[in-house]
């Protein structure tokens, strides 16, 4: 992997000459006092040192309203819509890259789907690394997210006056090309970053009071906690958590059609574990009517039955659900509730007659 | 002859299905049909039994629906038998023959009906849990000689709610399989059982050790039926069940079916008790 | 396109601000195939036409809530010759701003407006129309909102009911992207809310008002605690649960029997 | 015996419900009545005891085709009476708004409530078969319209964006310019409009009135701005029950109004005799092509006037958007209020005439309000021309005498769900 050196200074002119490649560029900029991932039309729009955003860059893989195919009901005629443009997802940090791997792997497992793959094809990620936590909520040393060696194409690493630029594919080589205010590093460079991050290490704590590999047991220890039904009594089942997650992928699927009842397309659009009807069948039956159920089903998949599925846990630390939850409900809490419980259940000596 | 999975496979999107025409319809119940589906020419189904396929109807939705028609039976054609209870269910029963609709699949894991040879069969079918069934039980029926004894036990609400009349008369008159039938609210003609189908349980002389069990009905079934099983002596590995999860996708990308960790339209719907017996969403 | 017969299809209005029917009006900005699809046969607010006396309504849509005791006998002949009768908007599927008064001692609201000139005015607390006739469906909002009145058209003319998202409406304000007015120091009804809108309201950076309406099963002790928490007075959430929600607290309070 | 009698119950096109009775025996006029039968709103007393902040969203309810104006009426009573100042950005943005709303109401009105007496059809809807054209460009107008509005405040009807001191949201520059080429595109369907009304011919019925409308010296004002009426007077706003000087009639639920007349004329008619002066040019322009002069005596020109007033607004509008381009347009937060206590009047012209909203505000909380709505000053004004009216066609048939009464009260645009409002300005405890 080779590794360049960009002045922080160029870094405007460098997104302006992608943007005059036609390239879509996507990254964080204010809003309201918080930032999000938007089009960036201005450059001077772009916040690369920001803390966190309020949702996560799926959107920019799994819209929130995503067309399948559009149709004609009565010639029966369907047009698959495989969209994808070249974009540059710029500053992504490095949980939202590894909630990236979990998409992949998810989207490309047994049947692999075509519009997630086409988006990911023509999508190139900027990755940058955090230098310190980026909020209350963030856990990201305890998930192993709060540094990543691939599935980047370019990674940034703030240096201070210059950014240290690994280059981690061809396409990220591609991103460079043309661009000359950009160097090959030298060894003084080498020990610079590997001073920056020596002291990116000691910034960060664990949040957790269980280990990594611990977690997917500590959570399946739960499964009969009372915890969840205290976290349904106060649960709004409004479903923010879910919808702002990097690594939530549900969806519903409808179809849309004109009102001459002839032109139409199949849409998906993002769906929520939290909402009441996720779960209901033919008859009525919801498998998970109670509120206290649906949570234990979101944390069952961020903490266990993603990493069965896929190898890969299903959180990666980011905080946003707990910044974004109405009634504070969040992972740190709630993980780290049930090691106390599994604690209490072990810890030998309360012998009870 | 080209495979529809490997069609719905190679297409541009494995979410658009392939157009295929309803030959014939013909109302089993107040609100059951059975809607005869083809393909365009040169396709096959290629499915086993307990496998479903995603049934559009253009403009409407889609819906998992299991095939109710038997490989064996195929002909180029296959049998869904839709319960209309919702957009794309009720939507599907105001077509007419002749109508297009769009077919996915056929998706799941069927019945491991290799693993069935030379055991006894218990067929258990509740309501519109039949309707998988038949297409295993015609599927043993047109091998009948690779299986032991085959018994039958069908449970509807009322007799008009029996599905598949004329096949179960077709299989009544055969010598090699055992047919009992109740409903819950008997008609004044009725001259069968009346009861829950647990009530059948008692009239039938089974025991476990070479027998296989296959159970098809709705979700408080099971609850009711699997003690039943157990204590005759049926190994959790010989009992095999469908399971209904909401469905958006069939493939394993949209969340709904997850029982646990395990997507039903993935790894189900068909499952032996003793891979979902832990699992209590699978009951709940 | 194939020639369907043209449903007939009315509007009507009782008391509301005639909002909803000018965004239908509305509608055909984007949508003029609508007249395609349809056949408008009354609409006072657009159009001088009426139906004869001895056809049937396939569709009766109706704006407003009933307010006075003669509203009744116009609902009732309406839900008579109608197949389907669709509540339109917030007035008529919840009762909307009308029932802000309900709480009222009714009398003094009349003297507020016409004085000693107030019995010359018939009114009553006002009500939504499923009070007083069966309704079919509702197009909620205040106004409704355009591209769902389409759907819901859609469905109607594919013969099912209008399908109305009855998960809360922080689902399509966090999948547009929108700042959360509560990271914003503000207030917000969206978890409690039934979504539909596009959370509309959040993205121009006002909290959601409720206009339509709450979700099946709305968590209000809950909500009241985060409003509480983010700092707003037991009073100000009381009047925030009853600018279009009256009729529906009351009726939680037993209080519209 | 000769009877005429007219009765039309639940006049069409018209925003509300409203009854024409008139009857005349022996050639004597006995009755001749605009009945307003819309149910009573009561929002005065409603928003009693309420947050201010709550007011303005609750009162764009009052009317769904005038509710920008209502929320800015209602933002600048209660700003009036909390002493806030606004930025100049919050002014131009509420201008532009408003001109987004006059856009809509008037092609609204004119084409698809007034051209079909016009061009013979009974409604907008054979007229799309006829004319599609037409329609087209109306629908084309009013998409502009909606669009101003939806940039701006989220949307037309109940606008979300507007609030006290200021607005919630800001338009991009992105946005800006994409309304000034919607604004640029639509001066063809502009002009289209000016010659097809050009074209039209009016019932010819003049009767000379009093008319009131907002007035600044340097703008076509519709937001502030002083009471002035033809007659030569003017008034500051507080002083608004001077000049409206409200009063009931048994047959409506709206009030009525009269000020140094029996009756008084506001709206888009009495806007161009009183503010001509005022008028873009190129309105003044489109004016003379519809042989408009001030004064303008015939009730029925007031669509006309309306015509006027769609040219003023596409070019003042596409002004203020060149001028918040200009300027740059950025994120303010809305001014709090330097107090919580005050009694203040917002008056804006809206769509249909002169709007007066009157707030007393206690510790934040509204403990009295008075709306005075122009369809309501409109009422009596519009009953004595139709008592001025009749006599001259009092021998045509009978469709023909109810169509020209019908015409003659859809000219004033009534906006009758809006009028049915209070008088009685006393809080009662
Ligand atoms: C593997 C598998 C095989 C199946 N095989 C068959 C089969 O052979 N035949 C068959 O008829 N069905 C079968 N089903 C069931 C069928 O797929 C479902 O009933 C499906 O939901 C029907 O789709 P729909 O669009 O008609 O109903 P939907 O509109 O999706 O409604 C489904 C159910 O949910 C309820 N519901 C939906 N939305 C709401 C709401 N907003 N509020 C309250 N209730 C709501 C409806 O009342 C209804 O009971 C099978 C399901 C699975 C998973
Ligand atoms: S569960 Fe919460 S903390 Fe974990 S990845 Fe999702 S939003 Fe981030
Ligand atoms: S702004 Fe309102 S609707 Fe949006 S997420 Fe927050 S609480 Fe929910
Ligand atoms: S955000 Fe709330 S108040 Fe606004 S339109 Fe939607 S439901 Fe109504």
């Amino acid at each position: 992997m080779s590794l360049r050196i960009m002045p922080k200074s160029a870094l405007k002119a460098w997104i302006q000459k992608l943007q005059q490649r036609s390239f879509r560029i996507v990254g964080p900029k204010a809003l309201h006092g918080r930032y999000v991932f938007d089009d960036i039309h201005d450059v001077n729009d772009l916040v690369i040192d920001y803390p966190t955003t309020v949702s996560a860059p799926k959107q920019y893989l799994l819209p929130s309203r995503e067309v399948l195919f559009s149709f004609n009901a009565e010639t029966m005629d369907m047009t698959a819509h495989i969209e994808a443009e070249p974009t540059v997802l710029v500053g992504v940090h490095t949980c939202d890259m590894h909630a990236i791997q979990l998409l992949d792997t998810v989207q490309n497992h047994g049947f692999a789907d075509q519009h997630y793959r086409a988006r990911r094809d023509a999508l190139y990620l900027v990755s940058i690394e955090c230098q310190k936590p980026c909020s209350a909520q963030c856990f990201c040393k305890d998930m192993e997210t709060y540094s990543v060696t691939e599935t980047f194409d370019l990674h940034l690493v703030d240096m201070g006056d210059a950014y240290a630029v690994q280059v981690g594919s061809e396409k990220g080589e591609a991103l460079l090309q043309g661009f000359t205010n950009i160097w090959e590093s030298t060894e003084s460079d080498q020990q610079r970053l590997n001073e920056v991050m020596a002291d990116k290490w000691q910034n960060f704590s664990f949040r957790l009071d269980s280990t990594l590999s611990q977690l997917p047991d500590v959570v399946g220890a739960g499964m009969h906690s009372g915890y969840w039904d205290e976290l349904g009594d106060i649960c709004l089942a409004c479903g923010a958590c879910t919808q702002v997650c990097p690594t939530c992928y549900c969806f519903d699927v409808t179809d849309e059609v004109d009102l001459t009842l002839t032109q139409g397309e199949r849409v998906r659009v993002w769906d929520s574990c939290q909402i009441e009807k996720f779960a209901v069948v033919a008859g009525n039956h919801n498998f998970r009517s109670q509120l206290g159920r649906r949570q234990r089903h979101r944390f069952m998949r961020k903490g266990k039955y993603q990493y069965e599925a896929y190898g890969k846990m299903g959180c990666v630390g980011c905080g946003r659900c707990g910044m974004t939850c109405p009634v504070k409900i969040n992972c740190i809490e709630t993980f780290n509730h049930l090691t106390q419980e599994l604690v209490a259940k072990q810890t030998p000596g309360e012998v009870k007659a | 002859m080209i495979t529809l999975l490997k069609e719905t496979l190679s297409r541009e999107s494995i979410y658009m299905p392939t157009p295929a025409r309803i030959t014939g319809m013909r109302s089993l119940t107040q609100s059951e049909t059975l809607f005869q589906v083809e393909l365009p020419s040169g396709f096959h189904l290629h499915h086993r039994p307990g496998q479903f396929v995603e049934l559009s109807v253009i403009g409407v939705g889609e819906a998992p629906i299991s095939v109710c028609s038997s490989p064996t039976r195929s002909n180029g054609s296959f049998e869904l038998c839709v319960r209309a209870v919702g957009k794309l269910t009720n939507a599907v029963h105001k077509l007419a023959a002749g109508s297009t609709v769009g077919i996915r699949g056929p998706f799941g894991r069927s019945f491991p009906v290799e693993r069935f040879h030379g055991r006894d069969i218990l067929f258990v079918a509740g309501g519109l849990g039949l309707a998988p069934l038949r297409s295993l039980i015609d599927e043993v029926m047109d091998h009948r000689g690779m299986f032991g004894r085959v018994i039958l036990l069908v449970g509807a609400r009322s007799p008009g709610d029996l599905l598949f009349p004329e096949d179960l008369s077709r299989w009544a008159a055969r010598e090699d399989i055992e047919v009992h039938i109740t409903v819950e609210r008997p008609t004044e003609d009725w001259v069968s059982n009346v009861g829950v189908i647990t009530t059948l349980f008692n009239k039938i002389d089974y025991q476990g050790r070479n027998m296989v069990a296959t159970i098809v009905g709705p979700p408080v079934m099971y609850k009711f039926v699997l003690p039943d099983l157990l204590a005759h002596g049926l190994a959790d590995s010989d009992i095999w069940m469908s399971f209904e999860r909401q469905m958006k996708c069939g493939v394993g990308k949209c969340g709904h079916c997850q029982m646990h960790h395990i997507y039903t339209c993935q790894e189900g719907p068909i499952f032996s008790y003793q891979e979902v017996k832990h699992l209590e969403e699978a009951f709940a | 396109m194939t020639t369907r017969p043209r449903p007939k299809v009315a509007f009507f209005d009782f008391t509301s601000c005639e909002g909803c029917q000018l965004t239908v009006v509305d509608l055909l900005q984007d949508h003029p195939e609508l007249l395609d699809a349809v056949e408008i046969v009354e609409f006072r607010e657009a159009m001088s036409e009426k139906l004869p006396l001895d056809e049937r309504y396939v569709i009766a849509f109706v704006e407003g809530s009933c307010t006075r005791q003669s509203d009744e006998a116009r609902l009732k002949s309406i839900r008579e010759r109608a197949d389907l009768l669709i509540a339109l908007g917030a007035c008529a599927d919840l009762g909307g701003v009308n029932a802000i008064r309900n709480p009222f001692p009714l009398q003094e609201v009349r003297e507020y407006v016409y004085g000693e000139k107030a019995d010359w005015y018939e009114t009553y607390p006002a009500r939504p129309i499923s009070a007083v006739v069966k309704v079919d469906a509702a197009i909620p909002g205040c106004p409704i909102d355009r591209d769902e009145f389409a759907r819901a058209v859609t469905h109607l003319l594919q013969g099912r009911m209008p399908n109305l998202p009855d998960y809360p409406l922080c689902i399509e304000c966090k999948s547009r992207g929108t700042v959360c007015m509560y990271q914003r120091g503000q207030a917000c009804l969206g978890p409690v809310t039934r979504a539909g809108c596009g959370a509309v309201c959040p993205a121009y950076g006002y909290g959601c008002e409720g206009c339509r309406g709450f979700v099946p099963s709305p968590n209000l002790e809950s909500m009241r605690e985060v409003m509480r928490e983010a700092g707003v007075s037991d009073e100000e959430i009381e009047s925030r649960l009853r600018i279009f929600l009256t009729y529906q607290m009351m009726e939680l309070e037993g209080a519209t029997s | 015996m000769s009877r005429v009698h007219v009765d039309v119950h639940h006049l069409t096109r018209v925003e509300g419900h409203g009854n024409i009775v008139v009857d005349v025996r022996n050639g004597v006029l006995e009755k001749c009545e605009l009945q307003v039968v819309e149910t009573p709103r009561f929002f005065e007393p409603m928003v009693r005891g309420r947050t201010y902040k709550e007011i303005p969203h609750i009162v764009s309810r009052i009317c769904g085709i005038c509710s920008v104006g209502h929320s800015t009426a209602s933002l600048r009573a209660i700003e009036t009476a909390l002493g806030v100042e606004l930025s100049e950005q919050t002014i131009l943005l509420r201008r532009l708004n408003m001109h987004g709303e006059m856009l809509d109401s008037h092609v609204l009105h004119a084409y698809m409530l007034i051209a079909p007496d016009l061009l013979g059809v009974q409604s907008v809807v054979p007229l799309a078969k006829s004319q599609p054209e037409v329609v087209l460009r109306a629908l084309r107008m009013k998409k502009l319209a909606g669009e101003i509005c939806r940039v701006i405040s989220g949307r037309h009807t109940h606008p979300i964006a507007m609030t006290v001191g200021g607005f919630t949201h800001t338009p991009s520059e992105r946005d800006l310019l994409y309304l000034r080429k919607l604004l640029l595109d639509a001066r063809a369907d502009v002009e289209a409009t000016v010659d097809l009304f050009a074209s039209l011919e009016l019932p010819a019925f003049e009767r000379e009135t009093e008319y009131i409308a907002s007035h600044k010296d340097d703008e076509y004002c519709y937001i502030d701005g002083v009471i002035a009426s033809s007659e030569g007077h003017t008034w500051p706003a507080k002083a608004y029950r001077s000049v409206t000087n409200e009063y009931l009639v048994p047959h409506s639920t709206a009030k009525r109004a009269r000020n140094l007349r029996d009756s008084y004329m506001v709206g888009a008619l009495a806007r161009f005799n009183v503010n001509f002066e005022q008028l873009h040019p190129v309105a003044k322009a489109a004016a003379a092509k519809l042989g408009m002069k001030p004064p303008v005596v015939n009730p029925y020109m007031i669509t006309v006037a309306q015509v006027v007033e769609i040219v003023h607004c596409v070019e003042d509008a596409i002004e203020l958007v060149d001028e918040l381009l200009l300027r740059g347009v950025k994120w303010e937060e809305p001014v709090e209020p330097p107090h919580q206590s005050g009694q203040g009047v917002g008056v804006c012209d809206v769509p249909r005439g002169i709007l007066f909203h009157d707030y007393t505000i206690e510790d934040g909380i509204m403990t009295a309000a008075n709306c005075i709505i122009p369809t309501g000053q409109n009422l009596q004004n519009t009953e004595l021309d139709m008592r001025a009216l009749v006599p001259k066609i009092v021998d045509r048939p009978q469709p023909e005498i109810t169509l020209a009464l019908e015409m003659l009260v859809r000219a004033y645009d009534p906006c009758i769900s809006c009028s049915t409002h209070l008088l009685d300005v006393e809080f009662k405890e």
